[in-house]
């Protein structure tokens, strides 16, 4: 698989070079590779169907347990194939569709990674592989959904798709390590096995949370399904490949892969589904009021997902059964579809319904392929989709779920007619404009469709032939031991078939008396007026707005605020520290004899700062600064450090001088208050409080006894190791002369820097 | 600053200052002092040069360009630890001596040179962009 | 040898820039000195990480002082994991300044400077002494604000102003607290603290200490309420100057926050590392909330500096040796990530004529699609898509944060993913998609061939980095889990540092001048 | 000046050969070195060191009185029983000539009492001087050109 | 002899102190800045100056007495020079003398600085 | 150190900090540019003062050196002081004739 | 002695916190200066106060009396203040360039990294 999988990322890396070296075969030639592919998986049904998974595992990340193993079961294969087979005629389809656009090769890189993505994604059996590869699905679905970029929709929808999915993505990732965690295993084969303990687990609930929100993003559930129409601004092979039979149906596939694992519990049923029954009959209702033919087909395509995902909630035997076979048969018909509306487009011009029409005589292979492919979607016989929804009907029915049942009657009905409306008008009805200058498409464009529409033909008539490999996808959704099946296009006159016969009353009463239901379906809109396009911009701008004012509230340029927050933020984390921590003590006073001129010293060095503030003007600073700059110096004398002493006075002077040069090119200080009113108490709070707090650190940092070994070894080994006299001064260049090697960088750096700010200067604008 | 008593106090200070610079320098390893006192007052002598005469009246007196001396000084300071390592291996900074002489008073002699370069480079550019 | 090695990082780039600043009137020499010693520290870095993953943890006592008396440099898996990646950063950074960089600047001693910076980093790395970290915290100051403010444009100096004052009082703060740590233990090498601290009989005192290393060190690494110094400043100046600010500054924050907090302060970590934790998560949001409000693509890289320190800090105040792993990990990968996205913003602003506004961006598709694909790799990396090197850190702290039941964090780590995810989307969007909405000012092309590599290759060598990290993360997985368990546990750290009281070394000279000595 | 060089190496030689490196015994050496050369003043006719030496002596002598003078009388005029405070910024002109001069009466002015040099007319022939005592700027003047400037003079030329 | 000297000291140092302070209070209370410089000038110097030979007397050794000796001479040096700064600095800004000043020969002329540094 | 001289000392210290005190309040009261500056000019003096008394009164004679720097420096900053004013003075002199 | 530094130091934090919250560039940078004196005096305190006996070894000893006061800090703080004092100058030079470049030291006033957005 992994070959496979590597195969198909090496045709994508060669797909541009290939497609500049042989502009017109290129895509037939990259075609083999994922036709190959599909062989190889056929080759292993035999095997899956008898039970037994292929297996393949390559290490990645042991040190995480992540490695990249793969798992081949029915419903990977079924997948895989899927995936293989519909690629394979996507890439050829492309390259007819995509003729002498200069980015084909580029998009056949795209949707090679893709393919090669979904493929990965639905043979993983590592978790963290399967998360790497859905993510993979979802960048390269944005590339390919922003594929006609200059378009600004395009980019929008792209940008829409990327982000439902990716926030999906973010509760996959979350969901998928929590149940990792919670199981002890990372790999879904070793979870499935301990799923009745995660489903007794006390974070069972968020698992399925995150789990279910991945799935549904990815799978455009209601309320998440507003992404899906708006994809469809890719170009139709995307659209057929992406948005029908692969990409969308990952969430389904993550569903069916984790029923054994998280389903059957209370939960599980209802929010699957709830979901699903409501987004079968929101994608059917809207499939009606569409007259875009791909945003018709897109709309089904959410029902479809929506009785997909219903079918996993109800999780019976039967309900299985039948979602596998309307899986595979959806795939078909709705890729047949996506590429026959393509070819429509592609020969007539437009894909709008008002404007289409008499195509049958221009276009007679591309109707013959529509036509068979509605037939399917309307589930009639004897196509592959009929029996689809027989098996629906007949396990829904059999398990009485009345609901359901009415959800899955309408959604049917709704197909019906949107079936009726896809072929009949277009290609029997009365010729447009458009059809005068129509034309039939050549083998590239309506090889896919033949192949998928064949096929719903011939596994309906031959129901035998895909039977093992649906009943072995059912098995591994189930999660059970594997369960004989016995399938056929006949199965009698059963319940199912009556519904079947009321679907299709029901769908050609919908169908014909289309403009009615239409303009009721828009009432009931107006009524629930939910613009999911208006919301999404809406939520997006709210966020936007949120961005721009907590942004311009913090970072708003002036530093006077900035440093306010700072010392906010300073005062009170060092405030609670003392607070919540306690710990002060008071060393307790101990006045002696040289205190007096410590605290003459003192209130200088406080003079000097009260001056400071009080200065109006900057001389008047500079001096008050100088006093307590000299007071400090006299401490560091009388406290006994010489050099200390000696260099605050030199410092302070060059420090003073360097002002001066500086401030004799400066203005005066600007007359009047520094600052307002409440700043300065606000101000005034934030200074008293860390000069406060600082002092209280101190004191107790002051009761507590300090170790004098390190200066007692740099007194004793001064003289004798290190030859000086002056301790501290062999400190500074001896014990522990690296910091002053990198002082004395800081130094040279600031020399530099100063000749750097004054001489090295750009011109205005930006250029030397 | 056209002050003649001015110039003329300078120029009996001046000697004075540099040599009290060196005074202080080299018996910083056994007294106060050393070499950031000292290049402290050395560089603020030339300071006061400038002050008193004028910056190009300095760097005439100078002769070398500050940023020469400051990387000479950088220089001076990095060197005199690789001695050791070189002669034992023993690690950077591992003081040698030899005699009076040993590589922490090198080093305080590239301190020396780095903060009299740094500061003189600063009082420099800052009073010849007065003069512009 | 070895005691060589661990002091290498310091000592190759301060000469270089020794002699850079000797050869201040060359610019030429000075190219070819700072090629020369980046690809020496290069080189260095690279074997002293080997070492010190073969050998177990270096230490050298510099000048032969013993381990809590002199100044100790140790090399343990994060500081030679960070070392290397710095001195990785430095030489592309470096190679990317020899085609980019203007004479003005280079007049004014870019490259010395840089390499100042560059010792600085390196020196924060190694050392094993708390007054040391923070004398190369100042030398890194001195030299960003050199950097930064270099060329003298009007917002490099308005932005400086802001850095300087912001910074000075972040200097000031650290200094406070190393002088009371050193107040209550009488020691200054951080494994002797170690051991000191707990012994302290007032815990609480320790704890307000702790929080006021929490203040200064958060500052430097920009972390809520301290961050605003970042994205006032960026943006502004050349752009190698941004890259490696953008790669290194605040990473040594958070390394000086992880060094800190697992060795010294362990004591009360219900309320300090509970801090961080809060401080992580605001810093998170609020940085990412930053960068989709940027309109300017430095900007918005700058802001989301900030939301991806939150990430690494929050690492660190989980602390299990999983989180500090996971904190480790994402370093690198997001100090290489940032440096590549500054250098390739300044590509997009030379295609595009000047202008980052990514809004007015467009066409790159068409211009340069090959940079496109260059700059998709750090982009992607970004936003945490797999298989790329943002995709392992986030893994590793969700599972990490997850583990230790920090569903809160683990949330807000996800949604600032998504936004960022957001943010990448619409970068792409706008710079690559979007047509050009004017013709480029400036091709690629009309810079000469040789100073087109100088651009490009950087960006593909940081690029072809993150792609294999992704692509093959054990090897950078295992190192960091070596990170995380000898962060958590340090005894081995301690123990390397004073475990062996090294004797004077005899020497030759030294043998001679006893006599002549008083 | 060369004189002032063998006169040192003489002190040196004293306490070289009294072993006795101190204050005294430089002073001493000094002193009797001086007196010997003096002694033997006919061998270096034209020489100006003695009288500079004995000059610039008696000058630091008078300077040192003077500045204990002026201070006593700052003292008394702060406590407020001096003579009236009555300031007045006087110009007096120069017959000092060099820089030195020149500096050296200015800050004798400045250590002297009552005075206080301001500033050097650019054509250095006037110094301005502030005077704290100074009810007649005329007496002044002519105190400070007869007193100090004449010492100065006198010493120097 | 040891005693006496030490007397000495004491006094010197106490007379020093004396002046230092009749210094400050001389800067606070005469009138205007130039009288104060008298104040600070003179007595400032002396105590200064009275302080540092009691220090040159109270240590041993030629080292004390040279340097103390050079602490003298540079403050002699050094007070008028810095006096004639300030004096002229103050001179210059135009500040309005004290009101019982009484002539000003320099106002107005060619070498009043205020008028010289306006050119 | 005989009981004298300690007493004599210690009447020196409190003396020159007063000295300290008052000359601090004139640099800082003011009221011109010129008097703070005698006051700084003088603070420095009496620094050293007090710098030379802590010699005698610590019995370390390594404070003169430091006396000995600040009264060098000390004269420097007095002269930048006085230089800036002259500089401000000239600036405020040529304005009107601009204008 | 130590109290009172603690409460001079706490003083002296409180005045540059006050000033640095100014909008004036040149009294940021004051407070600045306040604060890094403040740290110094800091340092030196939390080393433990002696009064004079400064960390040199005697004539004709070989050890540091202990006693004396205690090195370390010492030497940490000239460090310091070495550090402080280059980082000081940048900053004032760079004060002189903002003005050049701005026109202004209000530091309100500097919106040029950041300009104003327009609502
Ligand atoms: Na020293
Ligand atoms: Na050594």
């Amino acid at each position: 698989m992994l070959t496979a999988i590597l195969a198909i990322i090496l045709a994508a890396a060669v797909a541009p070079t290939l497609n500049r070296l042989l502009p017109a075969l290129s895509h037939w030639v990259l075609a083999l590779v994922p036709l190959s592919a599909a062989l190889w998986f056929a080759l292993q049904v035999p095997g899956v169907v008898a039970g037994v998974p292929v297996l393949e595992t390559a290490s990645w990340a042991p040190s995480l347990g992540v490695a990249l193993s793969f798992r081949l079961d029915g419903l990977s294969l079924l997948f895989a194939l899927l995936i293989c087979g519909i690629g394979a005629f996507v890439v050829i389809y492309s390259g007819g569709y995509l003729r002498g656009h200069p980015r084909e090769g580029r998009f056949h890189l795209f949707i090679l990674s893709f393919m090669a993505a979904m493929l990965g994604l639905v043979t993983a059996d590592d978790l963290i592989s399967l998360f790497v590869f859905w993510e993979l699905t979802s960048i390269t679905s944005f590339m390919l959904i922003g594929f006609n970029h200059e378009d600004a929709r395009s980019r929008r929808s792209a940008i829409q798709a990327l982000l439902v999915t990716g926030g999906g993505g973010m509760a996959l990732l979350a969901g998928l390590v929590l149940m990792g965690m919670a199981s002890g295993h990372w790999t879904l084969s070793a979870i499935a096995a301990s799923g009745a303990d995660l489903r007794a687990h006390v974070l069972y609930p968020a698992m399925l949370v995150l789990l279910l929100l991945a799935a549904f993003t990815k799978s455009a559930q209601v309320p998440f399904h507003f992404w899906l129409p708006n994809a469809m601004d890719a170009p139709t092979p995307v659209s057929a490949y992406l948005h029908s039979a692969t990409m969308v149906k990952a969430g389904v596939y993550l569903l069916a892969r984790l029923n054994p694992t998280l389903g059957g519990t209370e939960p599980w049923f209802w929010a699957l589904t709830l979901a699903g029954g409501v987004t079968a009959l929101w994608g059917s209702a809207m499939a009606l009021r569409s007259t875009d033919l791909k945003k018709i087909l897109a709309y089904t395509t959410l029902m479809a997902l929506g009785v997909l995902v219903l079918l996993i909630g109800i999780g019976s035997d039967g309900a299985l059964v039948a979602f596998a076979g309307f899986l595979l048969a959806h795939s078909l018909y709705k890729g047949a579809l996506f590429m026959a509306a393509g070819s429509v487009d592609h020969g007539s011009g437009t894909r709008e319904l008002g404007e289409l029409g008499g195509l049958w005589s221009k276009m007679p292979a591309t109707g013959l392929f529509i036509a068979i492919a509605a037939l399917s979607m309307a589930g009639l016989p004897p196509l592959l989709g009929f029996v689809a929804k027989e098996l629906i009907y007949e396990d829904v029915f059999r398990n009485g779920h009345m609901v359901a049942l009415a959800v899955l009657l309408l959604a049917n009905a709704a197909m019906v007619a949107t079936a009726a409306t896809l072929f009949l008008k277009p290609f029997l009805g009365a010729p447009t404009k458009a059809a005068g200058h129509a034309h039939e498409s050549g083998p590239a464009l309506l090889a896919g469709p033949a192949v998928l529409a064949g096929l719903s033909l011939l596994f309906g008539l031959w129901i035998a032939l895909p039977q093992g490999l649906l009943g072995a996808t059912a098995d591994a959704v189930r999660g059970g031991a594997p369960q004989s099946l016995n399938l056929h296009l006949w199965h009698g006159l059963t319940p199912a078939l009556g519904l079947s016969g009321l679907t299709l009353a029901l769908g050609m009463a919908l169908y014909f008396g289309l403009s009615p239901v239409k303009n009721s379906l828009a009432a009931i809109q107006r009524l629930t007026r939910i613009d999911h396009d208006r919301a999404w911009d809406c939520l997006l701008s709210l966020l936007q707005g949120t961005a721009n004012r907590i942004t311009s509230a913090l970072q708003d340029g002036v530093l006077q605020r900035y440093l306010a927050w700072i010392f906010a933020g300073i005062l009170l984390l060092l405030g609670a520290t003392l607070v919540m921590r306690g710990g002060f003590t008071w060393p307790g006073i101990r006045l002696d004899g040289d205190d007096g001129l410590g605290i003459v010293l003192a209130l200088l060095m406080l003079g000097g700062t009260a001056g400071a503030i009080r200065a109006r003007s900057r001389m008047e600073a500079v001096l008050s600064l100088a006093i307590t700059g000299m007071s400090v110096a006299l401490f560091f004398l009388l406290s006994g450090a010489p050099d200390v002493g000696i260099t605050q006075l030199m410092v302070e002077t060059l420090s003073t001088i360097i002002l001066v040069l500086v401030m004799a090119k400066l203005p005066m200080l600007p007359p009047g208050p520094d600052r307002s009113r409440p700043a300065k108490l606000f101000h005034s709070v934030l200074a008293l409080g860390i000069g406060g707090v600082v002092t209280v650190i101190l004191l107790a940092v002051l009761d507590q006894p300090l170790a004098m070994d390190l200066s007692r070894f740099f007194g004793d080994t001064s003289l004798v190791e290190a030859y000086g006299r002056n301790v501290v001064n062999v400190i500074l260049v001896d014990f522990r002369g690296f910091d002053t090697l990198g002082e004395i960088t800081v130094v040279a750096c600031a020399g530099l820097g100063v000749f750097a700010l004054l001489r090295a200067r750009m011109g205005k604008g930006g250029q030397p | 600053m056209d002050s003649l008593i001015l110039r003329t106090g300078v120029r009996l200070l001046l000697p004075l200052m540099l040599l009290f610079s060196i005074f202080i320098l080299w018996r910083g390893h056994n007294e106060p002092g050393g070499g950031f006192v000292g290049g402290l007052i050395c560089a603020v002598g030339f300071a006061l040069h400038a002050l008193a005469f004028g910056v190009r009246a300095m760097r005439l007196l100078l002769k070398v360009d500050p940023r020469t001396v400051l990387g000479a000084g950088l220089l001076v300071g990095i060197l005199p630890g690789f001695v050791g390592g070189l002669l034992s291996g023993a690690p950077y900074m591992t003081s040698q001596w030899l005699g009076a002489v040993g590589t922490p008073l090198l080093f305080d002699i590239g301190v020396y040179l780095v903060v009299v370069g740094a500061i003189l480079t600063m009082v420099e550019t800052l009073m010849e962009e007065g003069e512009d | 040898m070895n005691a060589w090695l661990t002091a290498a990082p310091i000592l190759i780039p301060m000469l270089t820039a020794a002699l850079c600043m000797v050869a201040w009137k060359h610019p030429v020499v000075q190219r070819g000195l700072s090629l020369l010693g980046s690809i020496a520290l290069v080189a260095a870095g690279g074997a002293l990480l080997s070492i010190v993953l073969n050998q177990g943890i270096q230490v050298v006592q510099m000048g032969a002082w013993a381990a809590p008396f002199g100044i100790t440099l140790v090399a343990d898996p994060l500081s030679a994991l960070m070392v290397l990646i710095a001195a990785v950063m430095g030489f592309c950074v470096a190679l990317h300044a020899l085609g980019d960089i203007d004479p003005v600047r280079e007049k004014g001693g870019h490259h010395a400077v840089f390499q100042i910076l560059m010792t600085g980093v390196c020196g924060a790395f190694v050392t094993g002494d708390l007054f040391n970290l923070y004398v190369w915290f100042e030398v890194m100051l001195i030299s960003s604000f050199v950097l930064l403010s270099l060329g003298g444009l009007r917002e490099q100096i308005d932005a400086a102003i802001k850095y300087v004052a912001i910074n000075m009082v972040a200097t000031a703060c650290l200094l406070l607290a190393v002088a009371l740590l050193y107040g209550v233990t009488g020691t200054l090498n951080m494994a002797d603290l170690s051991i000191r601290v707990p012994e302290v009989p007032n815990q609480p005192v320790i704890s307000a200490i702790a929080v006021l290393f929490i203040i200064a060190f958060g500052m430097k690494a920009a972390l809520f309420p301290f961050f605003f110094w970042l994205p006032a400043t960026y943006h502004t100046p050349s752009v190698a100057v941004q890259a490696i600010f953008a790669g290194l500054l605040t990473k040594v924050g958070v390394y000086a926050l992880m060094r800190v907090f697992t060795l010294i302060f362990t004591g009360d970590s219900g309320w300090t590392h509970g801090i961080l934790m809060v401080m992580a998560g605001i810093t998170m949001i609020v940085g990412v909330l930053g960068s989709l409000a940027a309109r300017d693509l430095n900007r918005a890289w700058s802001w989301q500096v900030v939301a991806h320190i939150g990430s690494m800090v929050m690492g660190l105040a989980i602390a299990t040796p999983l989180a500090l792993a996971a904190a480790a990990f994402y370093m690198v990968h997001d100090i290489i990530v940032k440096t590549n996205l500054f250098l390739g913003a300044g590509l997009v602003r030379r295609l595009a004529g000047g202008s980052t506004d990514y809004a007015r961006l467009g066409g790159l598709f068409k211009t340069a699609p090959w940079l496109c694909l260059l700059l998709f790799v750090p982009l992607g990396s970004l936003a945490g898509f797999p298989p790329l090197s943002g995709f392992w850190g986030k893994l590793l702290l969700v599972r990490a944060g997850l583990e230790t039941e920090h569903y809160v964090m683990v949330g807000l780590l996800l949604v600032t993913g998504l936004l960022t995810i957001w943010l990448v989307g619409r970068v792409w969007a706008e710079m690559v998609w979007k047509a050009p909405a004017e013709p480029p000012a400036m091709a690629i092309s009309t810079l000469s061939f040789g100073r087109t590599y100088l651009l490009i290759l950087p960006l593909l060598l940081l690029s072809l980095i993150t792609v294999s990290i992704g692509l093959q993360p054990e090897r950078l997985l295992n190192l960091a889990g070596q990170v995380g368990h000898s962060l958590t546990d340090t005894s081995a750290y301690v123990q390397a540092v004073l475990g062996t009281t090294p004797s004077p070394q005899p020497t030759l000279l030294g043998a001679l001048e006893t006599e002549a000595m008083p | 000046m060369n004189l002032l060089v063998v006169n040192l190496l003489l002190a040196l030689a004293w306490m070289a050969v009294n072993a006795s490196f101190n204050l005294m015994g430089f002073i001493a050496g000094f002193i009797l070195g001086h007196l010997i050369l003096w002694l033997a003043r006919p061998l270096f006719p034209g020489e100006r060191y003695f009288r500079r030496t004995w000059g610039g002596c008696a000058y630091m002598l008078w300077l040192v009185k003077e500045i204990f003078v002026s201070a006593w009388a700052v003292a008394k005029s702060v406590i407020g029983v001096g003579d009236a405070v009555k300031p007045a910024v006087i110009a007096i002109p120069l017959d000092a000539k060099t820089d030195f001069e020149i500096t050296l009466l200015a800050c004798s002015i400045t250590l002297t009492p009552g005075t206080l040099s301001m500033d050097v007319s650019p054509d250095r022939r006037t110094l301005y001087i502030h005077a704290m005592f100074a009810a007649d700027p005329d007496t002044v003047r002519a105190e400070t050109k007869a007193g100090m400037e004449r010492r100065i003079l006198e010493m120097l030329r | 002899m040891a005693d006496l000297i030490q007397a000495l000291i004491g006094i010197l140092a106490v007379g020093g102190a004396v002046f230092c302070l009749i210094a400050a209070i001389g800067v606070v209370r005469l009138p205007d800045a130039l009288t104060r410089m008298h104040a600070s000038s003179k007595a400032g110097t002396l105590g200064c100056g009275l302080i540092l030979l009691s220090v040159a007397l109270f240590f041993p050794g030629i080292d004390v007495v040279a340097r103390a000796a050079a602490a003298i001479l540079f403050l002699l040096l050094t007070t008028p020079v810095s006096a004639h700064m300030i004096g002229r600095a103050i001179y210059a800004t135009g500040a309005p003398l004290w009101k019982g000043t009484g002539v000003d020969e320099l106002k107005g002329t060619q070498d009043d600085p205020a008028r010289r540094l306006g050119q | 150190m005989t009981v004298f001289l300690e007493t004599c000392l210690a009447v020196s210290v409190g003396l020159v900090a007063i000295a300290l005190v008052l000359t601090a309040i004139r640099v800082l009261r003011g009221p011109t540019e010129g008097d703070r500056i005698v006051a700084i000019d003088l603070f420095g003096v009496l620094a050293v003062a007090m710098i030379a008394i802590f010699a005698i009164w610590l019995g370390e004679q390594v404070f003169l050196d430091a006396a000995i720097a600040l009264a060098l420096v000390a004269f420097f900053g007095t002269i930048a002081y006085a230089r800036f004013v002259e500089h401000k003075a000239a600036l405020k002199a040529k304005e009107p004739s601009d204008g | 002695m130590e109290v009172i530094m603690a409460l001079a130091v706490g003083g002296m934090v409180a005045g540059a916190v006050y000033l640095i919250l100014s909008r004036q560039y040149l009294r940021v940078m004051f407070g600045v200066i306040l604060l890094s004196n403040a740290v110094n005096v800091a340092i030196l305190t939390v080393g433990r106060l002696t009064t004079g006996n400064p960390p040199l070894i005697a004539q004709g000893t070989e050890v540091m009396d202990h006693a004396a006061a205690n090195p370390l800090p010492q030497a940490l703080v000239l460090t310091a203040i070495v550090i402080g004092f280059s980082l000081l100058a940048f900053a004032l030079v760079l004060g002189y360039r903002a003005y050049q470049e701005m026109g202004t030291l209000d530091t309100s006033a500097m919106r040029v990294a950041e300009p104003e957005e327009k609502p």
